[in-house]
């Protein structure tokens, strides 16, 4: 019998959200998976007991020509305080669940895995305590740059969420629950992912190698922003990829670029990361112009002078300018034919990865003259310098 | 204020010119009698006068969570404002108040004369009113560069918020001067009608409705003047 | 449904609400009128009078009285002076029992409106104090609307920060600092003989009593100590101290 | 404006004996035209406003098919860089679109959907349209309280809606009608989120002289020997939607206010760059839209009560019970706005909404358990509005039961925002107020116009209508567990299968509407003239003629029984011996 109502239990909850809850907040007694079973049941009860009784009097007591109703009492205070007050203790027992459960999702310990969380129109990106961001990149649904946030299972983890415009909500449907991220001030996502089962029984926990060739086991779960926010809310998605604590040490030690990385990679990883969403580098129509052949191109501009020919001929650099001034202060120059609809990244780039943005840009043009980026040199000294170093230590 | 005047006009009938409009009046067809219709037409102003205080009931919420968000930026904000303007006008409106209150009172004695009068001094004092309003309140700070939000240009500000301070100021002052333009053309109305005895003792609905208005109008400036001016 | 005919039938009255003689039609006397605006006159001056004795107690004689009275005062005599108002000019006194519970009810709502939208922005950081916190200013969408900061101010639109601190430094890049620190002087010095309230805040934060709680302690540091002496060393703390705040974040 | 009758007898009565169907024209067709654009008479203004809600049901409804079509298919970018799936019906052959311009067309009619629905449509449906025209009726009254202000607020609904038709024109707002700052304050489309909110703004003053205007009626029109617990219980649902109305209605006027001021000026009380607080906006416009969901629901159940008493030939079960949730819902909605709000509000808060939140499911629930025992020992027809009640039963318990998780606090953090509370609140507004709607505009149709309609033809339309919306919105409660977010153009493959159903679905439920329109024109034209009272209905307005005199009665009804004493009382227009009574049991039944 308890078998029984497992199995349907089990049944149901598949039915209704692909597989049980991946974290401590939808899990066990106290977890919304419980309280929705509950409350599952409850309304099937109230539902099947008044449609049955519906349809028994529709059948019953459908009219017959000249056959008078029969009198009935117009009210019976007894059965009327009995399903006033029996549906109150059920809705008070749900009340108290589920609130219990929801503290769950309000507080973490205080050893919890702290990690900073950005929302922007529209992608998300994580800072982890070692300073280190999304690296590896994924595709899902439209949208082609999804990022994948690598975080730990069986740990508490923080997520410290902002918003650098307008209201956004980070959801990860797998864990149960969802919180608003605000512009003005942060909120705290917490959760506890369950333990990755390595023995085969989930289908959807993989294993993968890196490029350190470290061996790890990783299940996905996908998270969506579920609080409106514009032309591509439904292109805001990203992956949470779930790896056993260890692992993610060592994940979290490694940097997906250092000193060597060539600036243009790291700009293009900045790209996926934050640029994507709107601007191309295909030549394709997006939100924001086009990278495609834009760097050393002149440029018109509606609230400002126009980037022309002879600017550039006598200026060449001007282009790494009016890209770094369009990051801090999107605003200032808006090009011809676009709205102005990018939020600043002020103090969201580091040096090297806005440098690394405009060499980018500048790989990405057919127009780059050579001329080298400001620092350049120096950082290809040191990267050969160190090198050598490597080299010399062998 | 559709709401207010809902009676038939009073008939034009052949020979009855001497007698004043408001005996003239007859109620409207689907009423059974007038006093029905007073009692309808007065729930009706009460129920109007409930969504007034909701409408500012917006205004004195924002107020609240703003002076628990920044307590300081908002008691800065209140310094720059004269207690002595707001006093002023205080007094005005409550002039105001007693004298459509004593119109009123004159109107259901018949006393068309000193209904008038009082009628002109409660238009004079709501005219008052947003005079000293704009050019000793508005006018002088606006120019100042203390406005609202982004176009807040006061150099010499004190605290982060001050620029929210003189949102919440401007727009609920703001709302409430509306009220007080509304409150005098339906006042102009008033001595217009009544210049041509369309109130009397049995049938003054309409300067009912408006004295209702009119007092709602003072009491939510007895609230703001001292949560603008005085609390702190 | 059947005690239609419980009562003689009126045609002229046919719910009985004149039975027991009462009407709408109140006339009442010039003396309560007259009483009642003086009592609201006094009560005015009264509320007045208790603002500038607190200012005065503080600076006279060093009495700080706590935040949380001159709000309940003020909003106490305002209370009296409003139902003063409804009572008798309005005469919800005389009036039918309908209109006073509706009255009623609409202050109700009221209640209801500005007391749970209070419970929760005043509630914010019970579990993570994070949320009660002001992050940015720079996520407003302020330079991303295609309005942006009000058409024509193009000195704030395209950059995010406090609207005061880049007025504050357009004026002195105009005027220069001599200038600012002259006239700086001359809105907070003098300024105060026409109202200076601010400087008999009691000093620890604003209405503690009331509105304080644990939640609102460390949020604004460098604001706490306003209201002490001299004002505008603070005040130009405080902006370095908001710089620093600008460029971490 | 009817003429003054000089001829006041003690009673009030005017003898209107002569007088002929409200919908006669009377002087020729640019007179008659002018006739009804300048009527007082609530009748004309209830007519009107059908047709008004009906054009704007049809524009949103025109809205959401658009939606479920784009959302037949995933919208993807293949390699060559060109859009495919459905979404591609929104734009030209061969245009060059990108996913966000795809998006944003989405995101235009989905605000053009919500806004439509929610203030022009299901808000003034049920009262401005059947409670203008029934209300003074069942009361007895020759016409509402103010006749000058009922007008006004159809003018001020046309104006209002006009604003708002004219932000499509201008290309449309992807705001959501919810209007979130600081997204609405800072999208693109200046003057077309203007003209919305504004429209939002004016469409509240029409919402509030209907509801002022009803309950000044209600104290004081009622027909003689008519007490407060000799109302139908319509009555009483339309007295506490108005309650609503009036008192929630200015916060979102002047919430709208200083969202125009904020877009216009940004004076910052909704800005975070400013200082201000963007969930404050939120605060605001629940404390308004939540009330106002019962303004939705609550003339619903009126309806469902009436009808469900007629065609049962049934005393209504606990009418007082009934009476008094109508206004116990209306005081508990005002307390309960933060549950829409459990994501972003403070922890305190929450417990405080969520718990209060479960208090509005009891009178909810005590009102279906009513109708449920109202049809033990009833005498059951199968009329079209019948069926609509019972669809209503059947769609509006799936709806209350759903709105039980989302109550809950835990099971709310997954479900909120997700399709899951698209699907609830569908079921709620669609599932109980349009088929509410439906059931009483078959049932009040012959009154209405003086023509029956087909019931098979009815019968129909409801078959068609009940499986196409369960088609459409059974399926996106599995959707929303299962993580589809509300407003998302676009998803993920898995989902696919459930977002086909629910369009095809959609499809059929608006071939049912089609169903419906043609049977309403045909019985215009062509129907069988209406008898004065086809269902047996003890109301006042079955004692006067089909349709109405244009003074309502001809002489002012005395109330002599209940709404719902079908034990006792022949109705009106009924002989005897087609309509056999019960034995009387002694000591009869009263409430």
């Amino acid at each position: 019998m308890t078998a029984t109502l497992a199995g349907i239990n089990d049944f149901v909850i598949k039915l209704f959200f692909g597989q049980k809850a991946d974290s401590l907040v939808g899990s066990g007694l106290g977890g919304s998976d419980a309280v929705f079973l509950f409350i599952w049941w409850v309304s099937v009860f109230f539902f099947v007991l008044l449609m049955g009784i519906m349809g028994y009097c529709m059948v019953k007591y459908r009219r017959r020509e000249g056959v008078p109703a029969e009198p009935s009492p117009s009210h019976n205070t007894p059965l009327e305080i009995a399903w006033s007050v029996i549906p109150s203790l059920l809705l008070a027992v749900m009340f108290f669940w589920g609130f219990n459960g929801y503290m769950r999702a309000q507080m973490a310990p205080s050893y919890a895995e702290q990690i900073d969380l950005v929302g922007q129109k529209w992608a998300w990106s994580m800072t982890y305590s070692t300073g280190i961001g999304a690296s590896e990149f994924t595709t899902l649904g439209g949208n082609n740059n999804v990022p994948i946030f690598v975080v730990p299972a069986e740990t508490p983890v923080r997520l410290r969420m902002n918003s650098s415009d307008v209201i956004h909500a980070f959801w990860v449907p797998d864990f149960r629950t969802k919180l608003d991220v605000m512009p003005n001030r942060y909120t705290p996502y917490v959760f506890t992912a369950n333990a990755l089962d390595r023995s085969g029984a989930d289908e959807r926990v993989m294993t993968a190698t890196d490029k350190n060739d470290n061996e790890f086991a990783y299940r996905d779960h996908i998270v969506y922003c579920a609080e409106y926010c514009g032309d591509s809310h439904s292109e805001m998605v990203a992956v949470l990829r779930v790896v056993e604590p260890s692992y993610y040490q060592t994940w979290l030690n490694t940097p997906p670029y250092d000193a060597v990385t060539p600036p243009a990679e790291v700009g293009a990883l900045v790209w996926q990361a934050k640029c994507a969403v709107c601007h191309t580098v295909d030549g394709g129509v997006g939100t924001g112009p086009t990278w495609k052949d834009a760097w050393g191109y002149p440029r018109e501009f509606t609230n400002a002078d126009s980037l022309t020919q002879e600017t550039l001929d006598a200026r060449p650099d001007e282009w790494d300018n009016y890209i770094r001034e369009s990051i801090i202060l999107p605003g200032a120059k808006v090009k011809a034919g676009f709205a102005n609809a990018m939020p600043s990244f002020d103090g969201q780039l580091s040096d090297v990865e806005m440098r690394g943005v405009i060499a980018y840009m500048r790989s990405l043009s057919d127009r780059d003259p050579g001329t080298p980026i400001p620092g350049y040199e120096e950082l290809e000294a040191e990267a050969a310098e160190l090198e050598a170093a490597a080299n010399g230590g062998e | 204020m559709a709401s207010i005047d809902t009676h038939q006009p009073a008939l034009p009938e052949p020979g009855n010119e001497k007698v004043p409009l408001w005996q003239r009046y007859t109620h409207g067809h689907h009423w059974r009698n007038a006093d029905d219709e007073f009692d309808a037409a007065k729930i009706g102003i009460w129920l109007f006068l409930a969504t007034e205080v909701l409408l500012f009931s917006g205004m004195f919420c924002a107020y609240a969570i703003f002076r628990m968000m920044y307590p300081e930026s908002i008691a800065a904000g209140s310094s720059y404002l004269d207690w002595r303007w707001g006093g002023l006008n205080t007094v005005v409106l409550l002039i105001s108040s007693f004298t459509i209150a004593m119109a009123i009172r004159n109107v259901q004695l018949n006393q068309q004369f000193w209904a008038r009068i009082n009628l002109l001094i409660t238009w004079l004092c709501a005219a008052a009113f947003l005079v000293i309003k704009l050019v000793f309140e508005y006018i002088p700070k606006w120019s100042e560069g203390k406005r609202p939000g982004s176009l807040f240009d006061y150099p010499f500000a004190q605290h982060a918020h001050e620029n929210v301070w003189w949102s919440i100021y401007y727009v609920s002052t703001g709302i409430h001067a509306t009220h007080v333009i509304g409150g005098m053309v339906l006042i102009a109305w008033l001595i217009y009608r009544q210049g041509k005895g369309a109130y009397g003792p049995t049938h003054y609905t309409m300067m009912e409705g408006v004295g209702l208005y009119w007092h709602i109008v003072d009491l939510v400036w007895i609230f703001l003047f001292p949560l603008l001016y005085l609390v702190h | 449904m059947s005690h239609a005919q419980e009562h003689e039938y009126n045609p002229a009255d046919p719910h009985g609400f004149h039975a027991d003689g009462h009407h709408g039609h109140v006339i009442v006397p010039w003396q309560i009128l007259l009483g009642v605006l003086l009592a609201l006159l006094f009560f005015t001056i009264l509320t007045v009078f208790q603002a500038q004795f607190e200012k005065h107690a503080a600076y006279e004689w060093g009495w700080i009285i706590p935040g949380w009275v001159n709000v309940v005062l003020a909003m106490g005599i305002a209370c009296i002076k409003g139902g003063l108002v409804a009572l008798f000019f309005m005469q919800l006194r005389y009036d039918s029992g309908i209109n006073v519970l509706l009255f009623l009810f609409t202050l109700f709502a009221v209640w209801l409106f500005i007391m749970f939208t209070a419970l929760d922005l005043n509630s914010r950081g019970l579990v993570t104090e994070w949320r009660s916190g002001e992050v940015v200013s720079g996520g407003s969408g302020v330079g991303f609307g295609e309005y942006g900061l009000s058409q024509g101010r193009d000195d704030i639109k395209s950059a995010a920060g406090p609207v005061y601190m880049r007025v504050k430094d357009n004026y002195i890049a105009e005027h220069g600092i001599e200038d600012y620190n002259s006239h700086k002087k001359d809105h907070h010095g003098s300024g105060s003989e026409l109202s200076d309230a601010w400087q008999s805040r009691s000093h620890s934060g604003l209405t503690p009593g009331l509105f304080s709680t644990g939640v609102w302690e460390g949020l604004d540091d460098g604001h706490d100590d306003h209201g002490h002496g001299d004002h505008g060393e603070h005040h130009d703390d405080e902006h370095t101290d908001e710089d620093q705040g600008e460029s971490e974040g | 404006m009817t003429t003054v009758d000089r001829n006041l007898d003690q009673l009030g009565d005017h003898g209107h004996h002569d007088e002929g169907s409200y919908l006669n024209p009377k002087y020729g067709p640019i007179a008659t035209v002018w006739d009804w654009m300048t009527t007082v008479d609530h009748k004309k203004i209830g007519v009107m406003y059908l047709f008004a809600v009906l054009f704007m049901f049809f524009l949103g409804g025109v809205a959401a098919l658009a939606l479920r079509i784009e959302l037949l298919e995933p919208t993807r970018i293949d390699e060559t860089g060109n859009l495919t799936g459905a979404a591609l019906a929104f734009f030209a052959e061969g245009e060059t679109v990108s996913q966000a311009a795809a998006g944003q067309a989405y995101n235009r009619v989905m605000t053009m959907h919500g806004a439509i629905m929610v203030f022009m449509f299901i808000i003034p449906a049920i009262p401005a349209s059947l409670g203008n025209f029934f209300l003074p009726l069942m009361l007895g009254a020759k016409d509402v309280a103010f006749p000058r202000l009922n007008l006004a607020s159809w003018y001020v609904y046309v104006f209002g809606s006009l604003f708002g038709v004219f932000s499509i024109l201008m290309g449309g707002v992807d705001t959501g009608w919810t209007f979130y700052t600081p997204y609405s304050t800072t999208t693109t489309g200046q003057p077309q989120v203007i003209a919305m909110v504004l429209a939002a703004f004016i469409l509240g003053f029409s919402s509030i002289f209907t509801g002022l205007n009803f309950i000044v009626t209600t104290h004081k029109l009622r027909a003689p020997g008519m007490g407060w617990f000799d109302m139908p219980l319509f009555i009483w649902a339309v007295y506490s939607t108005s309650i609503i109305q009036v008192l929630a209605t200015p916060v979102i006027g002047v919430t709208l206010l200083l969202l125009i001021f904020e877009r216009v000026l940004q004076i910052g009380i909704f800005d975070p760059g400013l200082g201000g607080d963007p969930v404050l906006f939120q605060h605001f416009f629940w404390f308004y839209s939540h009330p106002v969901v019962y303004v939705m629901i609550l003339p619903a159940m009126g309806i469902i009560s009436d009808v469900l008493a007629i065609h049962c030939r049934k005393r209504i079960f606990g009418y007082r019970a009934i009476a008094f949730s109508s206004l116990a819902i209306a005081a508990i909605s005002f307390l309960v706005w933060g549950h829409h709000m459990f994501t972003s509000q403070g922890e305190l808060a929450a417990m405080v909404f969520s718990f209060l939140t479960f208090f509005v499911a009891i009178p909810t629930a005590v009102k279906v358990f009513n109708w449920i025992a109202s049809l033990y020992k009833g005498s059951i027809t199968f009329t079209t509005p019948m069926l609509y009640v019972f669809a209503f039963l059947f769609l509006f318990s799936i709806g209350g039961l759903t709105g039980l998780p989302l109550g809950t606090l835990s099971t709310d953090l997954h479900l909120h925002d997700s399709y899951f509370v698209v699907a609830h609140f569908h079921y709620v507004m669609f599932g109980g107020t349009v088929i509410a709607f439906l059931a009483g505009l078959h049932h009040w149709w012959p009154k209405m116009f003086g023509r029956m309609y087909s019931e098979k033809g009815g019968a129909l339309g409801c078959a068609l209508v009940f499986i196409g919306f369960n088609m459409t919105f059974f399926t996106q409660f599995f959707l929303g567990t299962q993580g589809m977010p509300r407003r998302y153009a676009s998803y993920v493959d898995e989902f696919t299968l459930l977002h086909q159903i629910s369009t095809y679905g959609s499809l059929i439920l608006a071939l049912g509407f089609v169903v419906h329109l043609v049977v309403f024109l045909h019985s215009l034209f062509l129907g069988e003239k209406a008898p004065q009272n086809p269902w047996g209905g003890l109301t006042l307005e079955w004692e006067t003629e089909t349709p109405p005199i244009e003074h309502n009665f001809h002489h002012e009804p005395v109330l002599t029984h209940g709404p719902y004493d079908f034990d006792e009382v022949v109705p009106p227009g009924w002989d005897p011996k087609d309509y056999p009574l019960p034995e009387q049991t002694p000591g009869g039944h009263k409430h």
